[in-house]
């Protein structure tokens, strides 16, 4: 029962770890259709703000805390450099955009390689966070996964309120719904795309300052994510942000079953054979967007 | 468009005289032929005498990643299909004869010395045990890449996964492949792969005229595809794919299942990336996961968006010139190579999606079709995945 | 003239159809030497050696290191007058992490560089490809990394620990703490995998029991499943062969569910000083390793290697047993050269066995049958300050037994 | 050629409805084989779905009927192949192959694998037929990309005459056309509905009045009238519908 509800706990908080990681990805990838690659090198710019932030701030629980919109920042401020110089001009051309931002991705490593040195670099977490939470009956519940936990519900709320209820959020829905007449009704398309990746890459950072409570912060941190949440954000379907949340934590889930009861080898291949089979079921993902000519 | 020529109104319409045939059609099949006469004397004649034995093994090893090339082409260049998973085919193709010259290396009745080391099984595996059989190893280098193409393609493509979800699956499929190599290190070599394989159907691999003839077997492998890649194109099914590439639902429309279509093209280019890795085998000795894996496979892709993905010579030569940057620069600049690799593949793709093959095609039309718009205005030749009329599945 | 030579078993195959229809193109058949080492080039006042690490990819992290350390060897030997008299000429070749490549690099050094011998390679796969090209060359390589045993080439000198220099020992530490059960944790390759084995077969053969081996792909960051199992086991200890990156989370999904190295100790067999900075001593502390050296490990001539690294590289770059295996490397060679009075492969081997050199981890001596090296095991503690201190040694230096032939326990591993 | 006279559409009941929005709303249709129907209405008033519907791109209820076959729940390439032929208000050929090439793969549905994957000798005779007939054979050897919208769209209604297509279905085949370029589709329709039915959507008012047979008005996913140009005209509920002004209504796509 205790290692039941661990795994139970462990799937979710595998399941948030990919939220996070595939948040931004749903809107760049989800809504503008842009493949980015990059987005793995973003959460490590994430990361490394926080080891940069920690050099300065010796309290570790403050520069955690000043780390999130900080990289939030930086991250996007990447994502916008991006967009500016190169995605702009790709987006009758989705597939090369996965192509020039993988170009983009093995740069950025390098440049990471080349600041901070290929060995990885250590963050300091919080007292707080390396403890853990004893719930009645045994069972524990690490403190650094309850906070990624309220984090990445944290990042949907958020997105969910912006895209519903702010001027920019209708803007973005509007463009993604139909880009052209959202072009003619005023709406100035290329500074939405730009701001949308903003967000989209700012997530990313995020991701990055909470991954540096759970593993590695080196050049190639990105690079193990970010397939795994492609696939979150295919299976949760394109132009909306339920399905990728459904499919984050239903895989986390999965995962976590088959490596308890299987290896962790055989437990990346079954999820990888469900992802198969459900892309059978619902070639489109969970949920889609209708609309007649959707690009 | 001041000078409309309408359709023929009237009932004026007995069949007209068929339209010359393209000019071009005449000289084609003559320079092509003198173009692989040209191919044969350069990998032949040339190479061998020039090239050091060290240096023509690396050119035997850029060969067999061309080849994988030349698959690519078709199924993304011409079938809109971005492979990212051509190193599992490549594998797939390395390992069945890898394991056919294990245990002809190991003799009858013995385990390949790895088995023992790490498996300590006292017997064959029962999967391996038809390897032993080079009339079954052998077609099976091809073969068995075609058919596990022809299951994934056809559950894939017939649900209509396609563009940048086909990509981002083909890309999972050599992720998981890896790992499932890598987790049965008993009977597959794990991480280390199959290695130290000595012999090749009888004779020493080690003895450098054999190794010679190995890259002799390659080059005429290639020229080979090539032929075969050049008939696919230009016949009907060539255009088919094209069509297909460029309007999915129009060819649907027209009464064609695409879904077919794309299938055929993913398997030949499965079955030439089978055949890739099976002769990289005798060539460098090894195959292990490391080749055919996430970031190889995307390595293939490069050298074909280098050279010119819709061409069939474009994906050859920017293969064998990626390959041998590579070589030349992380030699010396190992840092820079990755820099570059980077920027290469940004730019290209980016400001060049015909590759470097375009700025050649492009001095031909020009001279050919003088009232085509400037190169500037047009569309890029090569698309991707987004098709004109793209509409959703019901 | 048939294009193939050699044996023929199988004639009539399909090789041998397409090669006969290839001979019609022509070509050289046999112009060259056969299978016949490249001699050496030592023509000049200079010897050529090869430094064969990965400096981009994966494993560039590790690998750039040992080739540092290797780096300073050559030029300490250089500025005391080189080897025979010759300056050494290191020829760097990256092995990008990817093996196949490894082997072609190889192959450039001992033919188109014609080195005298090669430092380097650090997985056990990049081992396993290059071994045929030096086998084959007739060429020396020294491999400077702790490996899974099992292997004994002519050609590889290992100046790194085999099985029973370092997980034999880091099990004897174990069972002398009286720790009666332990739960196996590794990544998914040779070395753990073969690891492992060797330890279940000790702990059968000393009363203790496994109480679980899980492994976790190369690269994997995702610990929640192992840990839940591993806290849920109760063992007296966990013993770790994971590598590079899962070791970083592991050890902060370890801390998490409040495992320390109080409640359940673990034995690290891949965290040198290197890895415990990406780590984090937060992480880390109190926790054990086992290898055959440390940047503590007393004695003047660690003294004197740990200045001339910090010296060159930096205060803050910490040495670490790879890196000092291979520095080591160079020394042996220049020994057995010294001693063979010539570069020549097959007397270099044969001057090999039997010769001792003073390193930073204490006397180590070359094993001549084996051409593995006699080194001290010793258990190291993670302290605050990110160094590893030493808590217990065997004492003496561990004859290498890469088969484990010499224990009873270990027939039928090999 | 079949004999024309099964080859009628007969549509019942059919019903279209996207996520509780209801596109198509039982409607019911008839053209007789060899008919010239325009398709009119206003703006979503499902006249493109129900397009979709009939070759099988949406998914419907009711009944499609051509000829004999039912056409509802089968595929959308196993529909054309019963002779059902669209095309769509963006011109969709092939813009890198040639002209003839893409009339050659409208011509092929049926072709055998052994055909396919050999080189195209010769064009086919209804291909050159085609060409003849959408006034392209001096641009055969060109890229469709390079041709002018018109021209586009001819060859797309040349690509349905090649693949035997005895129903098409077009979606605003005169949009954007030069005035000239219109003239010439309309006789070019009234050409191909001598041995095949036809059914266009359109706005274009005086390009209807000057070539339709027979017209139906579609109206929020219904059936608002039906009859010929003068029946359809005099219809007050028609005229209501496009705010008083009978014909020239102000409709833009």
């Amino acid at each position: 029962m205790t290692v039941l509800f661990g795994q139970l706990f462990t799937g979710v908080s595998i399941g948030a770890v990919l939220l996070l990681v595939a948040l931004g990805l749903a809107l760049t990838f989800g809504q503008m259709n842009v493949i980015n690659m990059a987005h793995g090198e973003f959460i490590m710019a994430g990361a490394y703000t926080t080891y940069v932030l920690q050099q300065t701030i010796t309290s570790a629980g403050w520069s955690l805390l000043v780390a999130l919109p900080v990289a939030f920042a930086v991250a996007g401020a990447l994502g916008v450099l991006l967009e500016v110089l190169l995605i702009r001009r790709l987006y009758a051309r989705p597939l090369d955009t996965l192509l020039v931002t993988w170009g983009v991705s093995l740069m950025l490593q390098q440049a990471a390689r080349d600041i901070f040195g290929s060995p990885n670099v250590q963050t300091r977490a919080p007292a707080l966070l390396t403890g853990n939470v004893a719930l009645p009956g045994g069972i524990t519940v690490a403190n650094n996964r309850l906070f990624i936990l309220g984090l990445a519900v944290a990042a949907v709320v958020a997105l969910t309120l912006a895209l519903r209820l702010t001027p920019l959020g209708r803007r973005i829905r509007a463009v993604v719904q139909n880009r052209d007449l959202a072009a003619v009704s005023g709406i100035a398309t290329a500074r939405v795309d730009r701001t949308t990746f903003f967000v989209g890459s700012g997530l990313a950072g995020v991701a990055g300052v909470a991954l540096t409570l759970l593993g590695p912060i080196g050049p190639t941190m990105g690079t193990n994510l970010i397939i795994d949440a492609f696939l979150v954000v295919v299976v949760g379907g394109i132009g909306q942000l339920k399905g990728s949340v459904i499919v984050a934590f239903a895989l986390g889930v999965l995962q976590a079953t088959g490596e308890y009861l299987t290896t962790l080898s055989v437990a990346k291949v079954i999820v990888f054979v469900a992802i198969v089979a459900f892309l059978q079921w619902r070639p489109q993902g969970l949920f889609t967007l209708r609309t007649r000519s959707l690009a | 468009m001041t000078t409309v020529t309408g359709p023929a109104t009237a009932a004026d319409e007995p069949a007209a005289p068929a339209p010359p045939p393209p000019a071009r059609r005449a000289g084609g099949r003559a320079r092509a032929a003198l173009g692989f006469a040209a191919g044969a004397a350069l990998l032949f004649g040339a190479a061998p005498l020039v090239l050091s034995d060290f240096r023509l093994a690396l050119l035997a090893k850029y060969l067999c990643v061309a080849m994988v090339a030349v698959g690519i082409g078709i199924a993304w260049g011409r079938g809109g299909m971005l492979t990212l998973g051509q190193g599992v085919f490549f594998g797939l193709g390395g390992y069945a004869m890898a394991m056919h010259l294990k245990l002809a290396d190991a003799g009858p009745g013995a385990l390949p010395d790895f088995m023992q080391l790490y498996g300590q099984l006292d017997e064959l595996p029962w999967w391996w045990r038809p390897f032993a059989s080079p009339w079954f190893a052998l077609p099976a280098t091809v073969l068995l890449p075609m058919v596990v193409a022809f299951g994934l393609g056809s559950l894939v493509f017939r649900r209509r996964v396609r563009g940048a979800y086909f990509a981002i699956l083909s890309q999972a499929l050599a992720a998981a492949m890896v790992i499932l190599l890598v987790g049965q290190q008993g009977t597959t070599g794990g991480t280390n792969g199959l290695t130290d394989i000595q012999g090749f159907f009888g004779y020493d691999l080690d003895d450098p005229v054999n190794q010679r003839t190995v890259y002799f077997l390659i080059a005429a492998a290639l020229l080979g595809l090539l032929a075969l890649a050049r008939q696919l194109i230009h016949s009907r099914y060539g255009e088919l794919l094209v069509a297909v590439r460029d309007g999915e639902e129009r060819v649907r429309f027209l009464g064609y299942d695409p879904a077919t279509v794309k299938v055929v093209a993913y398997v030949v280019a499965a079955g030439m990336a089978g055949l890739a890795g099976a002769l990289f085998v005798p060539a460098v000795g090894i195959i292990s996961p490391a080749l055919i894996g996430i970031v190889p496979s995307i390595e293939f892709v490069i050298g074909v968006a280098v050279g010119g993905r819709a061409t069939l010579l474009g994906p050859v030569l920017g293969a064998v010139a990626v390959a041998w940057a590579r070589t030349a620069l992380s030699e010396r600049f190992p840092g820079t190579w990755t820099y570059l690799q980077g920027l290469l593949f940004v730019l290209v793709v980016a400001f060049l999606p015909g590759g470097l093959a375009s700025l050649w095609a492009l001095r031909r039309t020009r001279r050919a079709t003088p009232d085509r718009p400037p190169w500037w205005r047009r569309v890029p030749p090569a698309r991707g995945g987004r098709t004109r009329t793209e509409v959703p599945a019901a | 003239m048939s294009l193939f030579r050699g044996r023929r078993i199988l004639a009539g195959t399909m090789a041998f159809v397409v090669a006969a229809a290839l001979a019609a193109c022509g070509s050289k058949t046999s112009d060259s030497t056969s299978g016949t080492g490249v001699s050496a080039d030592v023509s000049g006042d200079t010897v050529k050696v090869g430094l064969l690490n990965s400096l981009s990819g994966t494993m560039a992290i590790s690998e750039v290191t040992v080739r540092d350390s290797i780096m300073l060897a050559v030029e300490e030997i250089n500025a005391a007058g080189g080897v025979l008299g010759k300056k050494i000429v290191p020829v760097g070749e990256d092995g990008a992490s990817d093996w196949p490549t490894f082997a072609e690099k190889a192959e450039k050094l001992i033919s188109e560089d014609r080195v005298a011998a090669v430092f380097g390679c650090w997985t056990s796969a990049s081992r396993k490809a290059v071994k045929p090209v030096f086998e084959k060359n007739k060429a020396l390589l020294f491999y400077p990394v702790q490996y899974e045993g099992l292997e004994q080439s002519p050609y590889i000198f290992y100046t790194g620990a085999t099985t029973n220099q370092q997980i034999v020992p880091g099990l004897d530490y174990l069972k002398a703490q009286g720790k009666k059960s332990v739960y196996l944790v590794g990544s998914d390759y040779v070395f753990p995998r073969t690891a492992n084995k060797i330890i279940k077969a000790y702990a059968k053969a000393n009363g203790m029991t496994v109480l679980g081996e899980d492994y976790a792909p190369l690269g994997s960051t995702e610990f929640g499943t192992i840990v839940n199992k591993v806290k849920s086991a109760k063992a007296d200890a966990v013993f770790n062969t994971l590598n590079g990156d899962s070791n970083v989370a592991f050890f902060k999904e370890y801390t998490s569910a409040g495992l320390n190295a109080t409640s359940m100790p673990v034995v690290s067999v891949s965290i040198a000083e290197e890895e415990v900075k990406g780590i984090g001593t937060q992480y880390l502390k109190d926790q054990l390793t086992a290898w055959n050296y440390y940047q503590t490990t007393p004695g003047g001539a660690n003294a004197k290697f740990v200045a001339a690294y910090k010296a060159k590289y930096g205060a803050d770059k910490p040495t670490s047993d790879p890196m000092e295996a291979a520095y080591v490397a160079v020394y042996l060679w220049k020994e057995m050269v010294t001693k063979a009075g010539s570069f020549d492969v097959e007397k270099v081997r044969a001057a090999a066995g039997g010769i001792t050199y003073e390193a930073p981890e204490g006397l180590v001596t070359v094993d001549g049958p084996t051409q593995h090296i006699a080194k001290t095991a010793r258990i190291g503690k993670v302290g605050a300050d990110g160094l590893i201190t030493e808590v217990w040694n065997s004492g003496q230096p561990i004859k290498p037994d890469p088969y484990l032939k010499s224990y009873p326990w270990a027939t039928g591993l090999s | 050629m079949t004999d024309a006279q099964n080859d009628g559409l007969r549509v019942r009941g059919l019903r279209v409805s996207f996520d509780g929005f209801t596109a198509v709303d039982g409607v019911d249709l008839d053209v007789p084989a060899g008919d010239l129907r325009f398709l009119i209405g206003p703006n979503g008033a499902g006249k493109t779905t129900l397009v979709d519907a009939v070759t099988g791109l949406v998914r419907a209820t009711g009944s499609v009927r051509f000829g004999d076959r039912e056409l509802l729940g089968r595929d959308v390439h196993r529909i054309a192949r019963l002779g059902v032929g669209r095309t769509f208000q963006t011109a969709a050929v092939f813009e890198e192959l040639t002209v003839a090439q893409n009339l050659d793969i409208a011509a092929g549905a049926g072709r055998s694998w052994w055909t396919l994957a050999r080189r195209r000798r010769r064009l086919p005779d209804e291909v050159v037929a085609a060409l003849d007939t959408i006034g392209l054979a001096d641009r055969a050897d060109h890229l469709a990309g390079t041709l002018a919208h018109g021209q586009k769209q001819w060859l797309e209604i040349g690509m349905l005459l090649v693949s035997d297509a005895r129903l098409l279905l077009l979606d605003e085949p005169v949009a954007g056309m030069s005035h000239d370029e219109r003239d010439a589709t309309g006789a070019l329709l009234e050409t191909v509905s001598r041995d095949r039915t036809v059914v266009v959507i359109e706005h274009d008012m005086d390009f209807l009045r000057r070539f339709a047979r027979t017209v139906t008005v579609l109206h929020a996913g219904r059936v608002l009238s039906e009859g010929t140009v003068a029946q359809v005209q005099a219809d007050p509920r028609v005229q209501e519908v496009y705010l008083g002004h009978p014909v020239d209504a102000p409709t833009e796509a």
